[in-house]
């Protein structure tokens, strides 16, 4: 925090900066050590050991079982939220999408239709809220934050004229335990199998394709993006649709986990989803972002909030964590920065 | 104490169904020292909440048993299961749990079953092929047609009238509602209209501004039902400071701490509540006699539960603390809680 | 005038140096500015001069090395500290608050004062209005500043500076969005203020208005200081051999070519309010050039044609095919490219590297299946980098690190990559050091001569006269002239360009 | 060189498109209105209790402690940053000074306003230094608090419940009390909204903020102490939430640990509503509150029309959704306009 310059502000958060070879590599190394989704993958490492230390179970098939089935639908709606928020776009609405589908899932199920008819239904609603979403924030360039807001409350409300005050429950057992059990030989539940091919599927395209590329160029300057030609429009319009639909399919996940539609179903998990996207560290203003963080940052939350449990630590002190883990995210890579700078000053 | 008409109307002892209970009780065994429990309930937080599962501890020290709360801060039922997970990894001798979802907790207490863990659901019902047992605070059906009653006595049987409840989602208060509806259709209240169902979601201010919706939307209202704690409180409290005092009438379900001061300035009359304490109290004694091998949960055992005497259990593993009492003015100030 | 010789320096630097990671950006510099004497300070893109301006200006604090105040060393710990010392700056790119007026980004922290110590907006917007006056533009002081011109948020930028009544007036490449006739209107004012006393130091590229504005000249090259001297006496050439260490060719290196068949053609293009009517051909082989005064609807034209703005009436024809209105996709695809005059907002993606820069608008050429293949990416940057000589240190290091000319090169590499057929460059030339000028014309002509038809929109008038086969002139969103290369003239041009002739 | 002089600027056009320009910004907030006299009207014909004295009341009050955490957020988004954390410190500051009250009678109000405020504020200085002088992107460290707040909060309630009757009659008169039939609260809400508008406005430190929030690069290199300004921003937000959980106190008289639990996006579509871009550098307190008003009475209105309660909540987020999309619609309407009628003077 040395310098006052504004030009160097934005620099200071982008890579490392220019370097000397030779003893430049060195710095460069620590610098890397100190990027937060390297970090984040070590304090998951370090998470994992204290919980094997602490707690007997905590290591057990059954238990991380139970620890990844619950993150499930959290981890696949960061996903697509990964993706958005590296486009400077954020979709709250995600959880209320969630409660919709459910909802939907469960009347339709009440009314006699075939779970192979319902899924394909919901999930094509779920399109359809991200399409609205995504209209709204490209055809009249309001800002997504508040369309967001506006259908978090729209989807939510949609969820309850679809089912009321109803609960509906017994669903087939093949399709409940599909949504629970692991995959044969390990303790990974098919929802999480799921999310590790998509994640794959997820980490190349955001990474290695000309998609990825463009939106993290959409993300740090959407109008140069445009200027190159970039269908920024479309682009996000794609996203939304993404999150849309995602969102819906883990409505159906959710459903069927825990066998109980309901129009309540997922409220609030939005925030979770921004903190495990954040956590990851990828930056909220676009453009900067890796997949691996976020996958690292929902298991970390997820595995040191069941730690906690584990330990009798109770719900208060839970949030307190979660809530320090997301400030020390970016205060972090900040003071990682400030060390760099302070290291490179005194160069001849 | 007794036992209600209920559960003494059903009593053949002998034909338990044998699905969730298959040990054999042994009403003598001793409990056993030690036991592990824990108190999950809807939410931390909730005062009423508190206050049960308070007594539940402090019941469980009485029979020397280790006991403790855990639960959410929000009212979920995915935060209660992740929850149950714990106390089942953690290797309790039984969980007591206030259902948000009757079936979202029904898998992962299924699980815990299977790990030899009693379950007694208390408050709220889990499904009942789910659990050992339920404290029902109250006959649900009983609590339903009082209320109706209670109100009615106070209106003269005519007007229109609205429930204010939780949230759309609450297991007991939509199963009171239904009862209340039932008794409503009954001939002697035919001049009565329930006109709306309001959702509080038991959250001060929305209820608060929920019954200011009622009484503007409805001018003819003449009574409101509220069986929540939050919901009457926060009723009576926007009735007490506002032209309507006096002219609609509110009961309901509400502890005599929170409402002495709307009996006192004649914002309400009379409502009514059980005993929370002793909810809290009989549950504990029920997870520790199940532990311990007293009880199975099969319809006409006998639950030995302390000072409160004994309790027998009902139709689907059923016990009911007994009829809830109505606070008025002349006996609110005998109570503290 | 002003220059009363051993007198003390109003504002100097003495031997400092600052270094950016590994960047040495200044070595052991010193300048001195005298009241009442304009300073120049010249050198090639990257060559330390803006660095050099932020340390006077309080942004960056030298690493080593002082800033002396009336001989006195100062430490300003920012801005602020500069300003309260009578310091105005204008910075290379405009640094204006969009969302408010004009008058109060003139006036943001000075405002006048009303009663209750309240802001005084009539006063503060009639002062606006005759600095504008001063400088003889029409802006509104009430209208906001967002969707000014680059140029017009240039004048504004200086009429900020004006308006402090500084004792020292740094201006680093003021006139470089400007037409000779902001410039001629600037350069009254600033001669004005320095027979008053104020110490003037200013940056251009265009070596002309250095020789008509500065008494002396200090010369940086890499980071070092060259020479400081009288500009009396010194010839170009003296100047561009300190600059860049040797001889340069011909400036305007323009190729004789034959014109092929029409690539682009434009008819009867409108968007309402800000050009209509305007229609014209650019055929292969040639470069045209599009003149006209700030704000005559130059870069808007441009920008319609690419499909950044959606037009209201007329046509865009690339190579024979129609193009969409509003779509850059299909303009690219069509073979067009549009180098955008401001290259920070739209130019660049400055968080991104200079190889993501310049693969950003290919991104389809890179692709190995459905993978972008990084070497790819790599060759093509480094390819690019090294043919419009890019003074860089990694092509992984960020672009916003880069010096304003060095960005100007990786928005055309960025361009010229894809393979154009029609290009369109808007300002190319703006902030680039002589040196890599010639090189941009060089290119330019050189791409001409491959039978790419070139459309160039400048403000430099020596360039359009010098680089043209033919010349268009705007007026107030119209085509006024054309003007054939045998025929152009300063005169004929200006004379359109203010409508004064048809 | 050529000097040719141009003629000088003809001020006829530029002014009427300034005028228009002035009119939509204007408009941001007359639509406000608008939109609240159509509602309000709408409501009022299908049942006269909704205008009537106890009705106006009761909206009044249900605004007020929102328009207050909305006059703070709005400072705070237009400096481009954002406060996620005031609901928690609504609740935290709600029950603590509940339980302050409730340990002894004998404490004055105006002591229970200061620390109120003071704890509030101490919030505030915590999120203001992070953002400002850590150079942290605001949501996050918000997002980050919230979760703290509320972990101390509960922790410090621990299931416990504030009830009127612990509460001195002189705080809950404040609550519930009016001048001249006009209640406090709204008084209050005004009288600060007032304020902070007419500083935002007419003093050049207050037009700093819409600086920064439009510029952030600009405004350092300006001079304006942008570190200070934001860390003030953040005060002032977490003061007025501070205020604001002493009045939710005093209102509602029993507290628990939630109290404003999940307002913190309600209070965001507040200032969004009204008109204060998320991106900074637009917008004024008045709009804010205005957003605040229309939100609390969509809520009233739609219980009172006897909507179902089923369909309350769509209603609300499509209602929301219109009010910002027609807004938007019609600022795109104008600009366009005026580009059609701009006829650039040089
Ligand atoms: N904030 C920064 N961080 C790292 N390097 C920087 C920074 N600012 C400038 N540089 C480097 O310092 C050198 C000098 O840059 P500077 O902007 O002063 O050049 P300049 O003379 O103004 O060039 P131009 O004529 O192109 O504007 C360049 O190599 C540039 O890349
Ligand atoms: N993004 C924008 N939004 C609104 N108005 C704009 C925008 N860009 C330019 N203008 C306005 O349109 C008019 C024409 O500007 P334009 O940039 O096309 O002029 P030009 O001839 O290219 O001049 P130069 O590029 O030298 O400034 C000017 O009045 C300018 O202020
Ligand atoms: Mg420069
Ligand atoms: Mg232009």
């Amino acid at each position: 925090m040395s310098e006052t310059t504004s030009e160097a502000a934005p620099a200071q958060k982008a890579s490392p900066g220019p370097d000397a070879p030779g003893p430049g590599t060195s710095r460069r190394g620590v610098g890397h050590l100190l990027r937060w989704d390297v970090l984040v993958t070590a304090l998951l490492l370090v998470v994992f050991l204290g919980g094997s230390l602490t707690s007997p179970s905590f290591a057990s098939a059954g238990n991380l079982s139970f620890a990844l089935g619950d993150l499930g639908e959290i981890a696949l709606i960061a996903l697509a939220m990964t993706m958005l928020v590296v486009a400077a776009e954020v979709d709250l609405s995600v959880a209320s999408v969630l409660g919709l589908s459910s909802a939907l899932v469960g009347s339709l199920w009440d009314a006699g239709w075939s779970i192979e008819t319902i899924i394909p239904l919901v999930i094509v609603v779920g399109a359809v809220c991200g399409l609205v979403n995504g209209l709204l924030v490209t055809r009249l360039g309001l800002p997504s934050l508040a369309v967001t807001i506006g259908t978090m409350a729209l989807y939510r409300g949609l969820a309850y004229v679809v089912l009321g005050d109803r609960a509906i429950a017994e669903f087939p057992q093949q399709y409940a335990s599909l949504a629970v059990d692991d995959v044969p030989g390990t303790p990974i539940p098919y929802p999480v199998a799921l999310f590790v091919v998509l994640a794959v599927v997820t980490a190349i395209v955001l990474h290695s394709t000309g998609f990825g590329r463009s939106l993290f160029a959409i993300g740090s300057q959407e109008e140069a993006a445009f200027f190159a030609g970039i269908r920024v429009k479309r682009i996000k319009l794609v996203l939304f649709v993404l999150s849309g639909t995602i969102a819906a399919f883990a409505g159906v996940i959710f459903t069927l986990r825990y066998g109980s539609a309901r129009a309540d179903n997922g409220v609030g998990i939005e925030l979770a989803v921004i903190a495990a996207v954040l956590i990851g560290g990828v930056d909220f203003d676009g453009g900067k972002g890796t997949l691996g963080g976020v996958i690292a940052g929902v298991l970390l939350i997820g595995l040191l909030r069941n730690l906690l449990m584990l330990n009798d630590v109770t719900t208060e002190i839970q949030s307190v964590v979660t809530g320090l883990l997301l400030i020390v995210s970016v205060l972090t890579p900040r003071l990682a920065a400030v060390i760099r700078q302070r290291r490179r000053l005194p160069a001849p | 104490g007794g036992t209600t008409k209920d559960s003494a109307a059903s009593a053949p002892p002998a034909a338990a169904p044998a699905s969730s209970a298959p040990a054999k009780a042994d009403p003598n065994a001793p409990i056993k020292e030690g036991l592990k429990i824990a108190f999950l309930p809807k939410q931390i937080n909730n005062p009423y909440e508190t206050i049960v599962d308070k007594a539940g501890i402090e019941a469980a020290a009485e029979y020397k048993g280790e006991a403790k709360e855990v639960g959410p801060s929000d009212a979920s039922a995915s935060s209660q299961v992740s929850y149950i997970n714990t106390l089942t990894q953690q290797g309790h001798d039984a969980i007591l749990i206030a259902a948000n979802d009757a079936n979202a907790v029904c898998g992962p207490l299924q699980q815990a079953r299977a790990k030899g863990i009693k379950i007694v659901a208390y408050d709220s019902d889990a499904s009942k092929d789910c659990r050992d047992l339920f404290i029902n605070q109250a006959n649900s059906e009983e609590i339903g047609r009082s209320q109706v009653k209670l109100l009615a006595d106070m209106i003269d049987h005519k007007g229109e009238i609205a429930i204010l409840s939780a949230t759309a989602n609450a297991t007991n208060q939509n199963t009171w509602i239904e009862f209340m509806k039932d008794e409503l259709t009954k001939p002697e209240y035919k001049d009565m209209k329930l006109v709306k169902v309001a959702y509080g979601d038991d959250d001060d201010q929305k209820s608060f501004q929920e019954t200011q919706g009622l009484l503007q939307a409805y001018p003819d209202l003449k009574g409101i039902i509220s069986p929540t704690t939050v919901g009457i409180s926060a009723g009576a409290r926007y009735i007490s400071g506002s032209k309507y005092k006096g002219k609609v009438v509110l009961t309901g379900l509400g502890t005599p701490n929170q409402m002495r001061q709307f009996v006192k300035d004649k914002t309400v009359q009379k409502f009514a509540l059980w005993n929370p304490k002793d909810l809290g109290y009989l549950a504990s004694y029920a997870a520790a006699a199940l532990a311990s091998g007293q009880i199975t949960g099969a319809e006409g055992e006998v639950l030995k539960a302390g000072k409160l005497g004994e309790r027998t259990i009902g139709k689907d593993g059923e016990i009911i603390l007994g009829p809830p009492f109505t606070f008025d003015a002349a006996n609110i100030d005998q109570f503290d809680f | 005038m002003g220059e009363t010789g051993p007198e003390q320096p109003t504002l100097a630097l003495s031997h400092v140096s600052k270094a950016f990671g590994a960047v040495r950006a200044l070595r052991d510099v010193s300048l001195e500015l005298f009241a009442g004497e304009a300073h120049a300070l010249a050198g090639e893109n990257g060559a330390g001069k803006s660095t050099l301006v932020k340390t006077l200006a309080g942004v960056h604090r030298p690493d080593s090395g002082q800033v002396l105040l009336d001989g006195e060393p100062v430490v300003f710990h920012g801005p602020a500290d500069a300003q309260q010392a009578g310091v105005a700056v204008i910075y290379q790119e405009p640094t204006l608050f969009p969302d408010l007026s004009v008058a109060e980004n003139i006036f943001m922290g000075r405002q006048p004062r009303g009663g209750l110590g309240r802001i005084d907006r009539r006063t503060m917007n009639a002062e606006a209005d005759k600095l504008f006056e001063r400088l003889g533009v029409g802006l509104d002081p009430q209208r906001p500043a967002r969707g000014l011109s680059i140029a017009d948020q240039q004048l504004v930028e200086i009429a900020k500076a004006l308006s402090r009544n500084a004792r020292v007036l740094i201006m680093d490449e003021p006139t470089a969005a400007l037409s000779g006739n902001e410039v001629a209107r600037l350069f009254n004012v600033v001669k004005a203020l320095r027979e008053q006393g104020c110490a003037v130091l200013f940056i251009s590229h265009r070596l002309d208005e250095i020789f008509e504005l500065c008494q002396r000249v200090t010369t940086l090259r890499d980071g070092a200081w060259i020479a400081a001297e009288p500009v009396e006496g010194l010839t170009h050439e003296d100047l561009i051999r300190r600059m860049v260490g040797r001889d340069l060719d011909a400036l305007y290196p323009k190729q004789e070519t034959v014109a092929g068949e029409v690539a682009l053609k434009v008819d009867r293009l409108t968007r309402e309010g800000v050009f209509a009517d305007v229609s014209f051909e650019v055929r292969r082989g040639e470069i045209v050039a599009l003149a006209g005064l700030v704000g005559a609807g130059r870069s808007e034209v441009a920008r319609a044609i690419f499909g950044i703005d959606r037009f209201d009436a007329g046509s865009v024809t690339v190579g024979g095919t129609r193009l969409p209105a509003a779509s850059p996709t299909a303009a690219m695809a069509a073979g067009l490219a549009l180098v955008p005059e401001d290259r920070r907002q739209q130019g660049l993606v400055m968080e991104l590297s200079i190889e993501r820069n310049i693969g950003l608008a290919g991104l389809r050429d890179l692709r190995k299946g459905p993978l972008i293949s990084r070497a790819a990416e790599r060759d093509r940057a480094r390819d690019w980098a090294v043919r419009l000589q890019l003074k860089f240190g990694r092509l992984t290091d960020g672009v916003g690190v880069l010096s304003g000319g060095n960005q100007q090169k990786v928005v055309l590499a960025k361009w010229l990559a894809t393979g154009p057929s029609v290009l369109i460059v808007d300002e190319p030339t703006r902030g680039i050091d002589v040196g890599t000028k010639a090189e941009v014309h060089r290119l330019l002509s050189e791409l001409a001569a491959q039978g790419i038809a070139v459309l160039m929109i400048s403000s430099d008038l020596p360039e359009v006269l010098g680089m043209a086969d033919r010349v268009l002139v705007m007026h107030e969103g119209r085509i006024a002239a054309e003007i054939p290369r045998a025929d152009a003239t300063e005169e004929s041009v200006m004379s359109a360009a203010t409508g004064r002739a048809a | 060189m050529s000097t040719v002089t141009t003629t000088p600027p003809a001020p006829a056009a530029g002014r009427s498109a300034r005028n228009l320009v002035d009119m939509v910004f204007r408009a941001r907030e007359l639509s406000l209105v608008a939109a609240l006299v159509v509602l309000v009207g709408v409501t009022a014909v299908a049942n006269s209790n909704f205008l009537s004295g106890q009705g106006v009341k009761d909206i009044l009050l249900n605004t007020s402690i929102l328009a207050l955490l909305a006059v703070g957020q709005s400072a705070v988004v237009m400096t481009r940053n954002i406060d996620l954390s005031v609901g928690s410190v609504v609740g935290l500051v709600a029950f603590t000074t509940g339980d302050f009250l409730s340990a002894d009678h004998s404490r004055g109000i105006v002591s229970v306003v200061i620390l109120g405020i003071a704890i509030g504020a101490a919030c505030g200085l915590i999120n203001g230094l992070l953002v400002s002088f850590c150079r942290v992107p605001a949501l996050v460290v918000t997002l980050g608090t919230l979760y703290v707040i509320q972990g101390v909060d509960y922790y410090l309630a621990h299931g416990r419940q504030i009830n009127a009757v612990d509460l001195p009659p002189g705080l809950l008169d404040l609550g519930n009390g009016s001048v001249l039939g006009v209640p406090y609260l709204p008084l209050i809400t005004v009288l600060i909204m007032l304020a902070m508008g007419f500083y935002l406005r007419s003093y050049p430190s207050g037009r700093e903020f819409y600086a920064i929030g439009s510029s952030p690069e600009a405004a350092l290199l300006a001079g304006i102490p942008v570190r200070r300004r934001v860390l003030a921003a953040y005060l002032l937000s977490g003061a007025l939430a501070g205020l604001g959980g002493v009045l939710w106190l005093a209102r509602f008289g029993t507290v628990v640990a939630d109290s404003a639990n999940g307002w913190e996006l309600l209070v965001v579509s507040a200032v969004v509503v009204g008109g204060v871009a998320i991106t900074g550098g637009v917008g004024s307190v008045y709009g804010a509150t205005l957003g605040a008003l229309l939100l609390t009475t969509i809520g009233s209105a739609l219980v009172v029309l006897r909507v179902n309660p089923f369909w309350q909540q769509a209603v609300t987020g499509a209602l929301l959704l219109l009010a910002i999309s027609v807004d938007r619609v019609l600022a795109l309407r104008v600009a366009r306009l005026l580009r059609r009628r701009n006829v650039r003077r040089v």
